[in-house]
């Protein structure tokens, strides 16, 4: 497994240098380049202007510019912002990240749970008028037009019924007056996502390390995973924190609705297919005649074996719901790494739309490697 | 062998006209059986003759301007002097008029093609340079092979919403441009790896290894052999990539970001960053947004809709019975 | 002794956008407890859609039309889904055509027979199960280490092997193996089908063997059915049909084998090729590939008749009682 | 507590003054922060007259000195006596000196180098604890409205700060990146007292601020008297305090904390402001009309409209031919017909303008500028463009015809002067997604041209792409259509046309080159009576309307809503409205809650 | 009126020409496997291991053997589809590996052709069956469009693919499975090769089908004077179709002779076991049990020995020393048997 890890790490690097010459071709090679556009900043002094080109070596031959560029990618070292200036594009980054990351990692689950469940009862029952539905609404979902969704969810839930805050991801009125910043209820969220996922991923393996059997195995799961929502909703409502936290995945709903209902009808889609592929294996057959209640063909059997394409193709859609991700946060407000390089491009910040671009791909590739070793543990027939 | 001489009735390109007529006809069979797709079909076909036939009648036409002429019908430079703008759908305007006296449906009508253009050109490119890379990384592997897996995989990782945002950013982007650009990155992206394996399982199928026995050349074989059994495939992605195209550029006209005229997501860019959109309340203005909004959906999920039922003729596994 | 299964006038049609394929068309059987008993016949003449309408694992698109299958005295085309689950396997086990794929890749072997017990015997523990698997694979000749493994680390006989260990697992009294050894080699092949025969004397079992291969069956199988285009055209016990094949394509089929024994005989071809199940001939549906037909034949369907003791056959022109094709202008 | 909630469309970038002053000019970072820091001089609210901020009284008449062979002039600035930083230290001259010298000598970017020109400012010298004496090289407006209104910080609080920063190899980056600055002590009404990254700011008022209770009042003659009871003052300038009233102010704070929410959206900043979640939306471009439009029928929330400080126009790269012709100018700002743009085809969300002043600033306006085509038909402009064209020699393939009022033969071919025929002349504007304004003005300015038969095509591009031509270095374009946001003191009339300012790069993007105007700018900017300089500017601005280098389309209504069950502003009738950036960002401490 | 069709075994003086058209000395193929990008081991599957044979011309050679023993990799190496990692193969007295130049290969091409075991997957299925047949004529660019036609009409005719011009321009798919066989057929023999593989054609045909094929392609031999070498894994199929035999285990010919002489006297425990094997169609012969045990091992990186060592019922200390060579015992009939090495 670590040799596996490892190797997928090294391919990362190897698509992180390929994607870095990318990004680099287009802002410097290109007419009206990172380097014209250096000079012509005219917020900045001629001196910082030059002291910028001498920083990442714009007046050095294009070869020796792009090794320094790679180098200085690697050090996460993106440059100074244009439009925070003289903020380094990586501080920026760093608090824009866990917003980010929360959001969408919320969203991408949440939209891989439903499409995976609804793409299963989609495909067992096939023919029947819910299956038209679904897929005709599954396939707007997928096609509408994100912004106009962002405007209808704002003004039903927020402006209309408001159930939910307009925009924003927390409320000033609670805030004004805390010592802390949010980012450290992100970072903390992130946190417990992160030791409630890992808890999971334990109790996962350990219910199929240690036990064969189905009911032994549901509660070597579900008591763990239970438990550890439970325990963090407990510490959260006890500390200090609890309420600010909650404010923020308050404020969460919305855009995580956004970005679920663009990208679940993808999975649910691939999911049913999939579905419909395996349901015709024999195995599912053989699994019928032993004499299995239909739930579990479907669930134990069909399901789980017709996850694995699934489980690739997310990784296919990890880009185009990233993508849903950025047009979420220009409309929410929700100040992550999305926003952040709407904003550069706005305000013609080359260097922090460029981190955030190179920013952006660390981390799909990071979630892909995620899903990669998720697969990889799904899947027996893969072993390293 | 006198009887032989009958065997070929006809001129071998009759023949070949009549088979490509029955091999669609037959595949419009199973297609027509999908009611997603004929949907899907039905949508274009109505967006096509709106946009081909429709607007180019009208435009010379009813909303023919001439130099002394009032009301002018121009999508772009359009302005209908007597109104109150942006009015309500009405006699004249039957979408109504944007915040600058423009006829909606006029607007509407003009985009159709280019979105039309913009999408299948896009989805060309793409088709093209996938299945090119596709089946050649396939036949010949190795580093070839290697190199262009590699960057499928990236430009498939990576959001291009983003890409293009940055893009966008640093270089005038019309819809031409994006289309190509739209083209190539999704053409040598996700497009290659599922073509490419398509292409592996037929680069192992006897009857390649029969015409490599009869003394085949590889370029005879990938473009005799590969090509035209991915092709199916590959025509069922052109639809999605369809879909990919329009979609991507009514994101970013929406953000205002790219160089048209006019197009569907520069209508509601147009209400949107006049605060027609969101008002007072989000029905207010219906109709300088929902047309556009709705023309987007419709034609990106047609095509779609397109695409499955395809996917039904070209997966039989798919198909009911 | 009572039939153990008892099958009368099975009718059973797939519906497809060309119109109804009569894979199954009236087919009677009758199976005794601890028989053993061999259809055969060619690709596409029904055969595992009569294992598949016993087991009542119907495709979407298939439909019974007509007919009872009695097994232990219960119609099973009238049970309700719960009650044929706790025939399945329990009752009837089957052994499928492709057992290469009848395993479910994702779980260990040893888990999916363990899995088939636990369903019917609940009051089972799981160690007990386990137990009980060891002893099955034991049974097959497999090493019951390899229980922990998954179906991909299996070759293609120890897949047969496994297979056959979990049709085993739950007791049944009938075992239906569809093609069990296709596609294995014949030292494999061999190996298995005596195997299963001894299994079967052991247990008491009975036993549906399917195959396309006579000479497999001749090895296995008391009772040998010939089946084609949906219908049974022959049946009686092995011996009878080996010594005395009384209709026109079960002769047919036989001399077309070629063989490695004995002096090298002239082999006979059958001409032409199974009908479309589609729209089958009217009259008897091998009229149209054979020498002996007459205008009865190509207008009326043969009758399904006992013509000796145990020996059925539908045909109006039954050939001789030798066996050969010498006879054919008889 | 009193709160009030504003909202904002985009997040600081930084509160440092330093960053702030410098590359980081963006109003939104000036909203929430300016009003923390003070400067000599400044200007009345609505009227923009320069008065005292923290100088006690107007500044000496400038005197010539000369030193080590240099001629430079000097006055002295006598500074307010009781004022106090929100921390309790007492203002001093230590802290203008400071605030002068560290930029100056660091030579800090942007709004420092703009306010301490190098050219104008020489130095600055401590007399004693409320007194400073300014040198600076040349009287100049730059001198009153630059260096006297520079921006004054706490030494201090900065002085340690700068030490280290001294150390460094790049002492300006290391001041301009220091921070959070939250804990900087105020001058002003309010202090900054938390910024949560991407959602709010939130201002607190300050306990004791020294001018809260002060009275302004402007009265009709001009005048204007400053009652301040905190330091037992009442002084008046600009004339006697007689007369009618005009305005009468009290300066508070009046509210407790301001809370500025960001939101990206705005719709939903629209919404929230309808919900009275938020009572004021900020905004430098003013509502869109959208909004405007639908705010107006909204229950307790008032419209208001502005005249914005800014105007669009299209200029003509004069280095290039027909473009050097004024006749062919002359022609263009004939076609276009200001008011059928602004008031029919934009619909009111333009207002025509003729000048780069607009006449909300009331003091530099001109109102005497007739720009070509005042009044005419399209028909008559049609006619008066043909008039001008034919008369400086320019001919048709197919001439232009116009009867009975109407255009009846388009115009073909245009042959120049020169014999050739004038090949097709491009138009750059923004697209429409940057800006639907600009983008419809061109192709209607393109559509008048062809209707005569000039070949103007509109190139509608982004904004990047013109702002890369227009200031490249081969000047590659021939007549592009952008808008400048402008200050109140006319200072960019010498900027945007002096022949000095013409290379690459520089303002003077149509090449413009007239000595006499150059003299006359010169006299200008020189000049430090204002109402002589304002002469001056009245001659430039004619000058300009004549010779057309530019041809000045509009300008936008600054529109703004507010919530009227909620707050009350002391004044809404005001140039570049209420969230005015220029004068001195008053409105925070007149801000009133409503029970 | 239809009639049960006999098919008479060709008589053994068909081979009437003499003359080698194929002779195979010492061919070797392996395939190298790596465990993982990164592992550097890189290990051989030897899955032909110095087989030498040759095949007279009209002369059937069977090859039989398990499955994955190198039938097919040798039937491959010999069309060319294969490079030989070593040995030599001669071909018309060429040596194969020698053909430099375009027209010597396409010599060779045109001369050997293959013919694959299944029938659904050897034709390309977005072609006609006339595209189909044609495709050696095109790409040898042999005939204008008119004889072309003519040529696929006849042969087509002669595959029993009746009348022609009603199937020339279907697809496989619209064909069942015994006529794809003769279509394959009918491709194969289009240019009147010489020699030809034939890959299991049979084994997925129904045994009415199979007899059928079975009996075109032994007309086909006899009428064409052809050479073939004809792969199977049913004995009693090589019976019928060949004259002689090779058998194989595990990329090593361990018997090989007459064909009706290896049947009756086979020598090697393995064909021993493997005849045994094979079930009779009758109920009341009592085949012996094959005394061997089941299961094939890849021959990954197999070690000097006997192949068939761990399965053989006789095997002595001599069989773990080195491989036992091929040796004549008479007949014509040779064996790798250490059993009958012992006096030679
Ligand atoms: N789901 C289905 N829909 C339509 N036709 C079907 C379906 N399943 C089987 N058939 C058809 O029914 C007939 C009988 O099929 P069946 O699988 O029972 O044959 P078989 O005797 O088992 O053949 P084989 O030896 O190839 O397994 C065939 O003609 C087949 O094409
Ligand atoms: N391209 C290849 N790469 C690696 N190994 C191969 C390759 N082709 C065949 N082999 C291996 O070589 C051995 C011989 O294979 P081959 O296909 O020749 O066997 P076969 O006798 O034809 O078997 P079957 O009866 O199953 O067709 C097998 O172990 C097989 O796995
Ligand atoms: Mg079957
Ligand atoms: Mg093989």
């Amino acid at each position: 497994m670590g040799k596996y890890i490892g190797k997928r790490l090294f391919q990362i690097v190897i698509l992180l240098v390929i994607y870095i010459a990318v990004v680099f071709f287009i802002l410097h090679a290109m007419p009206g380049g990172m380097k014209a556009l250096f000079i012509s900043n005219p917020r900045l002094t001629p001196e910082a202007q030059q002291a910028i080109l001498k920083a990442f070596g714009l007046d050095k031959p294009p070869l020796t510019q792009f090794l320094i560029y790679m180098r200085n990618s690697f050090t996460l070292n993106f440059g100074v912002s244009f439009s925070h200036y003289p903020t380094p594009v990586w501080e920026i980054i760093k608090e824009r990240l866990p917003r980010t990351a929360l959001l969408f990692i919320t969203a991408t689950i949440i939209s891989f749970l439903i499409g995976f469940h609804s793409g299963k009862v989609l495909a067992w029952k096939r023919g029947k008028a819910v299956e038209y539905v679904s897929t005709i609404g599954g396939v707007v979902a997928y096609t509408i037009f994100t912004p106009v969704l962002a405007f209808l969810l704002i003004w039903f839930f927020g402006a209309y019924l408001r159930l939910f805050p307009l925009n924003q991801f927390l409320n000033p009125d609670l805030w004004a007056n805390t010592s802390f910043s949010s980012q450290v209820i992100f970072l903390r969220l992130l946190l417990t996502a992160s030791i409630i996922g890992a808890v999971i991923l334990v109790a996962l393996i350990l219910s199929y390390r240690l036990s064969h059997n189905i009911r032994s195995r549901r509660l070597i799961f579900y008591i763990p995973t239970i438990s550890s929502v439970v325990i963090a909703v407990f510490i959260w409502w006890k500390s200090p924190y609890g309420i600010y936290g909650a404010d923020i995945l308050w404020h969460m709903v919305l855009p995580v609705v956004e970005v679920t209902i663009i990208s679940y009808a993808g999975i649910m889609l691939v999911m049913r297919d999939s579905m419909l592929e395996t349901v015709k294996e024999d195995f599912i057959t053989t699994a019928r005649a032993k004499g299995l209640p239909d739930r579990v063909v479907r669930d134990k059997h069909a399901a789980r074996t017709a996850l694995l394409p699934v489980i690739t193709n997310f990784i296919i859609s990890l880009g185009f719901t990233l993508s849903g991700g950025i047009i979420t946060e220009t409309l929410f407000s929700w100040p992550g790494m999305g926003l952040a390089m709407y904003e550069a491009v706005i305000s013609h910040d080359y260097p922090l739309a460029a981190g955030c671009l190179i920013f952006t791909g660390i981390f799909v590739l990071f979630a892909h490697l995620v899903v990669d070793i998720v697969y990889a543990f799904l899947d027996p027939r893969i072993r390293y | 062998m006198s009887e032989l001489q009958t065997v070929v009735k006809e001129p071998l390109w009759k023949i070949r006209i009549k088979l490509a007529w029955r091999g669609f006809l037959k595949n419009w069979n199973i297609f027509r059986q999908s009611k997603i797709g004929m949907l899907g079909l039905w949508i274009v076909i109505v967006f096509a003759i709106l946009g081909f036939v429709v607007y180019p009648i009208l435009a010379a036409t009813v909303w023919r301007s001439s130099l002394a002429a009032t009301v002018s019908y121009d999508p772009i430079t359009g302005y209908d002097f007597q109104k109150i703008n942006p009015s309500h759908p009405s006699l004249q305007h039957p979408l109504g008029t944007d915040p600058i006296g423009r006829d909606i449906l006029s607007q509407l009508l003009y985009s159709t093609p280019r979105e039309f253009m913009l999408g299948i050109f896009a989805a060309l490119i793409t088709v093209f340079i996938g299945t090119t890379v596709g089946t050649v990384a396939a036949y010949y592997g190795g580093i070839l092979d290697t190199f262009f897996m590699r960057l499928a995989d990236l430009i498939l990782l990576f959001p291009m919403i983003a890409f293009l945002i940055v893009l966008s950013g640093m270089m005038k982007i019309n819809m031409i441009m994006l289309a190509l650009i739209i083209g190539i990155l999704s053409g040598f992206g996700g497009i290659t790896i599922v073509l490419r394996s398509q292409a592996l399982t037929v680069k192992v199928k006897p009857f390649i290894e029969s015409a490599k026995v009869s003394g085949a050349r590889s370029f005879y074989i990938v473009f005799h052999h590969i090509v035209p059994n991915v092709m199916p495939l590959s025509f069922l992605y052109m639809m999605f990539s369809v879909t990919g195209a329009i979609f991507s550029e009514a994101v970013l006209s929406f953000l205002g970001l790219l160089n048209v005229k006019m197009s569907w997501g520069l209508m509601i860019h147009t209400s949107e960053s006049g605060g027609y959109l969101l008002g007072a309340y989000i029905g207010r203005y219906w109709w300088l947004w929902v047309p556009a909004g709705l023309a987007i959906t419709l034609l990106c999920g047609a095509f779609y809709f397109i695409g499955r039922g395809l996917d039904e003729v070209v997966n039989p596994r798919l198909r009911r019975r | 002794m009572s039939a153990l299964l008892s099958i009368e006038g099975l009718k059973m049609y797939y519906d497809t956008q060309k119109g109804s394929v009569k894979a199954v068309d009236g087919v009677s059987f009758q199976l005794k407890k601890g028989e053993s008993l061999g259809l055969v016949g060619e690709s596409g003449c029904g055969k595992t859609s009569v294992a598949m309408s016993i087991m009542r694992l119907l495709a979407e698109n298939a439909r019974i039309i007509s007919g009872h299958i009695y097994f232990d005295g219960k119609d099973l085309l009238t049970l309700s889904e719960k009650e044929m689950n706790k025939v399945r396997w329990k009752g009837i086990s089957m052994i499928f055509q492709a057992a290469m794929n009848s395993l479910n890749p994702v779980y260990r072997v040893g888990d999916q027979i363990i899995e088939a017990i636990i369903t019917h015997e609940p009051e089972v523990t799981f160690e007990q199960a386990r137990e009980r698997v060891k002893a099955l694979y034991e049974l097959v000749g497999l090493d019951p280490g390899r229980m922990d493994h998954y179906p991909h680390e299996y070759s293609g006989g120890m897949k047969q092997r496994a297979i056959i260990a979990m049709s085993l697992a739950c007791n049944p009294q009938l075992i239906i193996a569809d093609e069990p050894t296709t596609a294995l080699d014949v030292i494999v092949q061999d190996m298995i089908l005596r195997e299963m025969a001894r299994i079967q004397k052991k247990l008491n079992m009975s036993m549906i063997y399917i195959s396309h291969d006579i000479a497999v069956i001749a090895e296995v199988a008391e009772k040998i059915a010939i089946m084609y285009a949906g219908k049974i055209v022959e049946f009686s016990d092995s011996k009878t049909i080996f010594k005395q094949p009384r209709h026109p394509y079960t002769i047919g089929l036989m001399s077309s084998f070629p063989s490695i024994r004995g002096s090298k005989k002239p082999l006979v071809t059958i001409p032409g090729e199974p009908p479309n199940l589609l729209n089958p001939p009217k009259g008897c549906r091998f009229a149209p590939r054979c020498p002996f037909a007459t205008n009865v034949c190509l207008e009326k369907e043969p009758p399904y008749k006992e013509i000796d003791k145990e020996h059925f056959i539908a045909c109006w022109h039954p050939q001789g009682v030798k066996r050969g094709a010498e006879d054919k202008d008889a | 507590e009193k709160i009030v909630n504003y909202a904002m469309y985009s997040d600081l970038t930084t509160t440092n003054i330093w960053a702030m002053l410098g590359p980081d000019a963006t109003v939104w970072n000036f909203y929430p922060t300016m009003v923390k820091y003070g400067s000599l001089y400044s200007q009345s609210d609505v009227t923009y007259q320069v008065v005292p901020g923290l100088a006690d009284g107007f500044w000496s008449p400038l005197k010539k000195v000369t030193e080590d062979g240099t001629t430079l002039y000097v006055t002295t600035v006598h500074l307010l006596k009781g004022i106090k930083w929100s921390d309790g230290t007492p203002f001093t001259a230590d802290d203008v000196v400071f605030s002068y010298e560290v930029p100056f000598k660091l030579k800090m970017p942007g709004n420092w180098m703009a306010a301490l020109d190098p050219s104008v400012f020489a130095k600055i010298e401590k007399v004693d604890d409320y007194t400073v004496k300014i040198y600076i090289h040349k009287p100049s407006g730059k001198f009153i409205y630059g260096v006297l209104m520079s921006a004054i910080v706490q030494k201090k609080y900065w002085e340690p700060i700068y030490e280290k920063a001294l150390k460094q190899p790049d002492p300006s980056k290391y001041l301009m990146s220091y921070g959070p600055t939250i804990d900087e002590p105020s001058i002003g009404s309010f202090n900054l007292s938390k910024w949560e990254k991407g959602a709010f700011v939130l201002s607190k008022a300050v306990p004791d601020y020294v001018f809260s209770g002060q009275q302004e009042i402007e009265y009709e003659n001009g005048a204007v008297r400053y009652v301040t009871p905190k330091l037992s003052m009442d002084e008046t300038y600009y004339g006697k305090a007689e007369g009618k009233v005009a305005n009468k102010f009290i300066t508070g704070p009046y509210v407790d904390s301001i809370v500025y929410r960001i939101y990206q959206n705005q719709s939903a900043a629209v919404q929230s402001l309808m919900k009275g979640t938020v009572d004021f939306i900020l905004n430098p471009n003013g509502l869109q009309k959208g909004f405007a439009d639908q705010l107006r029928n909204a229950n307790n929330v008032a419209v208001t409209s502005n005249f914005a400080l800014g105007f669009r126009y299209i200029a003509f790269n004069m280095r290039r031919y027909p473009m050097n012709l004024k006749a062919f100018r002359v022609a263009i700002a004939y076609l276009i017909d200001r008011n059928l743009l602004c008031n029919k085809i934009l619909q009111g969300v333009a207002i025509p303008l003729a000048t780069p002043v607009p006449p909300g600033n009331k003091f530099w306006y001109d109102s005497n500028i007739h720009p070509y085509g005042e009044g005419m038909t399209t028909a008559q402009r049609y006619q008066a463009a043909i008039d001008v064209l034919k008369k400086a020699g320019f001919t048709w393939k197919v001439e232009p015809k116009i009867e009975k009022g109407k255009l009846v033969q388009r115009g073909k071919g245009l042959i120049a002067p020169n014999g050739k025929p004038v090949e097709t002349i491009d138009l750059m504007a923004p697209s429409a997604g940057y800006d639907p304004l600009r983008a419809t003005a061109a192709l209607w300015i393109s559509k008048w041209a062809n209707d005569i038969g000039i070949p103007i095509s509109a190139d509608l591009t982004s904004f990047n792409n013109i702002v890369n031509k227009v200031w490249s270095e081969n000047f590659n374009y021939d007549i592009y259509m952008l808008g400048w946001g402008i200050t109140i003191y006319p200072d960019y009339l010498r900027d945007f046309f002096y022949s000095k300012n013409a290379g690459p790069g520089g303002f003077n993007t149509p090449g413009y080159n007239n000595p006499a105007f150059d003299k006359l700018a010169d006299e200008f900017i020189d000049q430090t009576d204002m109402n002589k300089a304002k002469e001056l500017g009245y001659k430039l601005q004619e000058m300009l309307a004549d010779e057309v280098p530019y041809v000045i389309l509009f300008t936008t209504p600054m529109l703004e809503a507010y919530r009227t069950d909620r707050i009350q502003f002391a004044y809404t009738k005001t140039l570049d409205g209420i969230q005015s950036g220029y004068a001195g960002y008053g409105e925070i401490s007149y801000v009133k809650l409503i029970k | 009126m239809p009639e049960f069709i006999e098919m008479k075994k060709i008589d053994k003086g068909r081979a009437s020409t003499v003359g080698t058209v194929v002779k195979v000395e010492h061919l070797k193929k392996f395939f190298a496997v790596r465990k993982g990008i990164f592992s550097r081991e890189v290990h051989f599957v030897h899955a032909v291991d110095d087989v030498s044979f040759e095949i007279k011309r009209g002369g059937v050679l069977a090859l039989v053997g398990e499955s994955g023993c190198g039938k097919t990799t040798t039937g491959k190496t010999l069309v060319r589809l294969y490079e030989p990692t070593g040995g030599k193969i001669e071909f018309l007295n060429k040596d194969i590996s020698k053909l430099r130049t375009n027209a010597d290969r396409m010599w060779f091409h045109r001369k050997s052709q293959i013919i694959f075991q299944d029938p659904y997957e050897s034709l390309n299925p977005r072609m006609t069956i006339f595209d189909i047949v044609v495709e050696p004529m095109s790409v040898q660019g042999i005939g204008n469009i008119k004889e072309r036609e003519e040529a696929v009409a006849d042969i087509l005719q002669r595959v029993g693919i009746a009348p022609p011009e009603t199937f020339m321009w279907r697809y496989p798919h619209e064909l069942s499975g015994g006529q794809r066989q003769r279509v394959a057929i009918a491709r194969a023999l289009i240019l009147k090769p010489e020699f030809v593989v034939a890959d299991e054609p049979t084994s997925m045909l129904d045994v009415s089908i199979r007899t059928q094929v079975m009996k075109l392609m032994l007309d086909l031999i006899n009428e064409m004077d052809m050479s073939f070498l004809y792969i199977t894994h049913d004995l009693s199929v090589a019976r019928y179709m060949a004259d002689h035999i090779a058998v194989l285990y595990l990329g090593k010919i361990v018997e090989m002779g007459e064909i009706e002489e290896v049947l009756q006297h086979p020598l090697h425990p393995y064909t021993q076991a493997l005849i045994s094997a094979v079930p009779v169609p009758d109920p009341e012969f009592q085949r012996e049990m094959p005394k061997i045990k089941g299961g094939v091992s890849k021959p990954i990186d197999p070690p000097d020995r006997c192949r068939f060592y761990e399965r053989c019922p006789y095997a002595m200390e001599v069989c773990k020393g080195t491989c036992p060579p091929l040796i004549d015992v008479g007949n014509d009939h040779k064996v790798a048997c250490y059993l009958y090495n012992k006096n030679g």
